[in-house]
C-alpha cells in the first residue's frame, strides 16, 4: 500500500514520518458542498485516517459545474450530498474511514465531534456557522480553516487557537456578505484554488509542520488576475470575546442563534437572524440578477422559484412555499451567505 | 495621497479596482465613512489592510500608503 | 439543461452569451494524469462543446493520490487513463462529446488535431512534447496553455500566437527540469491550484475575453506560502525560430525529434535525445531520492524496479528491462522532465 | 546590493530562498555564471526577472534590484 503515497512520501516536508502522521488523523469537513467536495476528495486521497463529513442538502443539476464528487446521476437521484460524497470516496480509497452526517452542522453536532477531530474544515456557503466553528475551534482547542469562494474570487485562513487572531478578531462584526453563489455566480476554479489553499494548510498541521503554515489570510481574484495576502499579526484582540482573554463564545449561546419558526398553516417558515438587521437597499444590490424586487422601507421581497422571499428590516425573514425548516435555512444562507 | 485597492464585489459596486484619496491623514473609520458615502460602498465587517498589514479602526492612514479593502466572501 | 449552468451563467464575465461559446468549442487535452484529470474534469462540467483527451499511460496506484478522475478499480484493472478519463467524464456529462486515444501525442497527431481544436492544454509532464505543442501552436494560430508541477510548486504561462511571448521565448535554450513527481513528489493540491489557473484562461479564451487573460508567467509554492508574477512583455524575440519573423519550428523538424531504439535481444531501449547532452552531476542530484547511483565520467547507472537505467554523458540512455519503446519513454520523462 | 530570490529546487540546492549579492552592476550571464560557480546552481533554461520583469542574458542588473531565478519545472 505504500507504493500509494510514493509521490507523496518523496515530498520531503511530508517524508515517511509524515505519512505515518497524516494516516493517524481525523478531519471533520463541514459541508459537502464545492469547497467540501474538493478538500475530501484531496484528504481522502491523501490518505488521512478517518474523515467526517456532514451536509444538510441533496444534489441537484446546479452543483454539478462545481462540485467534483458528483454525476448526473446523483443529481437524478437527489441523493443527499453527504451519501453520495460517501460513496464516491469509497470508490476512490477503501481504506479512509469515512462518516456521512445528513444532518445540519450546529453548535450541538459540533461540540460532539470536535474533541475526537484534529481538524475542523470550514467548506460551509455562511457566516452563521462560521462564527460558531470559530467559537467550537477555540473552546476545543482544535484547529480550523476558513475557506470561501464567490465568481473568480476567494479566500483562505488558518486559525490556530492560542496561536493566530481568530475570524472574530478579524471581522469584528458579523459581516454582511456581499454576494453569494446563488446570487453572484461561481466559477468551479476558484473553488479548487481555495479548496488548494486550505488542503495545503490541512496537510501542513496533519504532518505537524506549524512553522510552515501560512500566516496571514490570502485572496485573490482568478478573472481579474490578483492576489493578495494580509498580514495579520496585529489582528489578535485581548478583549476579543471569542479568544480573549475572558472568552465567553457568544455564537454557542443561544441568544445568538439563528431562529427559525414554521408559521402555521402559511406555507411559511420565518427566519430571525441574531447578527444584523437586514439592510434592505445592500440585499437588493446583492441579489439583483435574480429578478424583480420590490422593496419599500420595512421589506423587500422576490420571488425565488418556487418561493417568495420577504426580507424584512428588522432582521427577520419569511420564506413562503415550504414547511420545512431546514429547506428554508438552506435557501436563506444560499441567498444571504 | 492614498491608494486604495477594492477587492471582490466592491470592485462592481465601485466601477473600478482602485481609487485615490487626496487627503494627507485619516483614520481607518474615516476611510470608510467616506467611501461609504461617496461611493455607497457597503462596508461593514469588511477587512481593511494598511501595507498590507491587518488594521483596526482607530489607525491613522498616511499619504503614500497602500490601503485594501478585502470584504470577507460566504459561499462555499 | 440551462438550470445545470445557472451558477456559471451569473458570473457576469461568462453570463449566457459565454456559455453559448463554451459550448460551441473544442478542446484538446494533452495528458490525462494529474493536470490532465482536473482540467479534463472542470471543462467538461464547465459545458465545453468538445473534448479530446489523449494519453499513453495507464492507472497506477501510485497515481491516486493526485489524479482525480481513477478510482482504485480503475487501478487494480490497470485501465489506460484516457479510457478510465473519458468512463468518469461521461457519467459526471452526458452531453459532452468526449474523444479519447490511447497513444502518445506526437507532431503528427497534434498537427492533425490542432486544425480543429480552439485550444491546445497542456497536461504533459515533459518538455520534449510541450516544445513540439508550442511548435504547432504556432504554426497552426491555436492558443494553447503551459502548466506544470512538482513537490508544492506550480506555474502556467498562456501562450497566444502572433501575441505572447512564446515557450521557445522565455527558455532560450531547452531547459534541464530539476525534479519530475517521480524523483521530488508531489502533492495534491500543488496539482488542483495549475489546473485553477489553466481552467480559469481556457474559460477566458473560450468566452473570447481576450483583455483578460493572465499575460505574465505565475508561479508558486504552496509550502513555502510563495506566489511571484513575471512580467514577459519584454521577451518576444525577433528572431525566435518558433514564433518570430521566420519561423522554421524547429521542434517539428525530424532531426530535433527524440529517438528511441529497442537493442534487440538485450531487452533494452536506447532513447537518444536531440535537446541536450546529459549533465550526469545534475541528474545524480536530481534523481538522489531513487536509491544509490553509479557514476563515472561517462555514465550514471541505477536501479529503478524493475528497470536499470544508464543514463551517458553523449545524450543517450539505456532503459533495461523492457522491449516496449513507449513503456520506455514513459519512464524516461518520469525521471527527466 | 543586490537581492536574489531562488524558487523550486534551487531553494533546496542552495539551502535558502533567498541570498544578496554584494555587487554595484552585472549582466544576467555574469550573475548566472557567478551562482552556477559558487553555489553549484543548475541554472540552464532557468528564467530571470529582474524587478519581476523577464530579463534577457545581457541586461544589466544594478544595486538595489531585486532578481528572481525561475526554473521551468517539468510535472503534471
Amino acid at each position: 500500500m505504500s507504493d500509494r503515497y510514493s509521490r507523496q512520501i518523496l515530498f520531503k516536508p511530508i517524508g515517511e514520518a509524515g505519512q505515518g502522521k497524516i494516516a493517524e488523523k481525523h478531519v471533520v469537513v463541514i459541508g459537502a458542498g464545492a469547497l467540501g467536495s474538493a478538500n475530501a476528495e484531496s484528504l481522502v486521497r491523501a490518505g488521512v485516517g478517518r474523515l467526517t463529513i456532514i451536509d444538510r442538502d441533496y444534489v441537484e443539476m446546479s452543483n454539478l459545474h462545481r462540485q467534483q464528487l458528483y454525476t448526473e446521476s446523483d443529481a437524478v437521484e437527489g441523493l443527499p450530498k453527504a451519501v453520495a460524497a460517501k460513496n464516491r470516496l469509497e470508490k476512490i480509497h477503501s481504506g479512509v474511514h469515512i462518516t456521512a452526517c445528513v444532518a445540519e452542522a450546529d453548535a450541538e453536532w459540533l461540540s460532539k465531534h470536535a474533541n475526537d477531530a484534529d481538524l475542523l474544515l470550514d467548506c460551509t456557503d455562511n457566516f452563521d456557522i462560521r462564527f460558531i466553528i470559530n467559537d467550537i475551534s477555540l473552546k476545543h482547542h482544535v484547529p480550523w480553516i476558513y475557506g470561501s469562494c464567490v465568481g473568480s474570487t476567494g479566500m483562505s485562513y488558518t486559525i490556530l487557537p492560542g496561536k493566530t487572531p481568530c475570524l472574530n478578531c478579524l471581522t469584528g462584526s458579523f459581516p454582511m456578505s456581499g454576494g453569494t453563489c446563488d446570487s453572484s455566480g461561481i466559477i468551479a476554479p476558484a473553488v479548487q484554488m481555495v479548496a488548494a489553499y486550505q488542503t495545503t494548510e490541512a496537510l501542513k498541521l496533519l504532518v505537524e509542520d506549524y512553522d510552515s503554515l501560512r500566516s496571514g489570510l490570502i485572496t485573490f481574484d482568478l478573472w481579474g488576475n490578483q492576489s493578495f495576502t494580509m498580514n495579520v499579526s496585529k489582528a489578535k484582540r485581548e478583549d476579543c470575546p471569542s479568544c480573549g482573554e475572558n472568552p465567553v463564545y457568544p455564537y454557542l449561546q443561544f441568544e445568538n442563534r439563528i431562529k427559525t419558526t414554521v408559521l402555521c398553516g402559511r406555507d411559511t417558515v420565518q427566519i430571525r437572524s441574531p447578527h444584523h438587521t437586514h439592510s434592505l437597499h445592500e440585499l437588493e444590490q446583492n441579489l439583483e440578477g435574480l429578478g424583480d424586487m420590490k422593496r419599500n422601507p420595512y421589506l423587500l421581497s422576490f420571488h425565488y422559484e418556487p418561493y417568495r422571499i420577504v426580507f424584512f428590516h428588522d432582521g427577520r425573514t419569511f420564506i413562503h412555499g415550504t414547511n420545512d425548516m431546514n429547506e428554508a435555512k438552506k435557501i436563506y444562507h444560499r441567498l444571504i451567505g | 495621497m492614498i491608494k486604495v485597492f477594492l477587492f471582490a464585489h466592491l470592485q462592481e459596486r465601485a466601477g473600478r479596482q482602485e481609487m485615490t484619496i487626496d487627503k494627507g491623514e485619516l483614520t481607518v473609520k474615516e476611510l470608510k465613512e467616506r467611501l461609504m458615502e461617496e461611493y455607497d460602498l457597503p462596508l461593514d465587517g469588511v477587512m481593511v489592510a494598511v501595507n498590507e498589514q491587518y488594521s483596526l479602526e482607530d489607525e491613522v492612514i498616511s499619504s503614500g500608503d497602500v490601503v485594501a479593502l478585502i470584504p470577507p466572501v460566504s459561499g462555499g
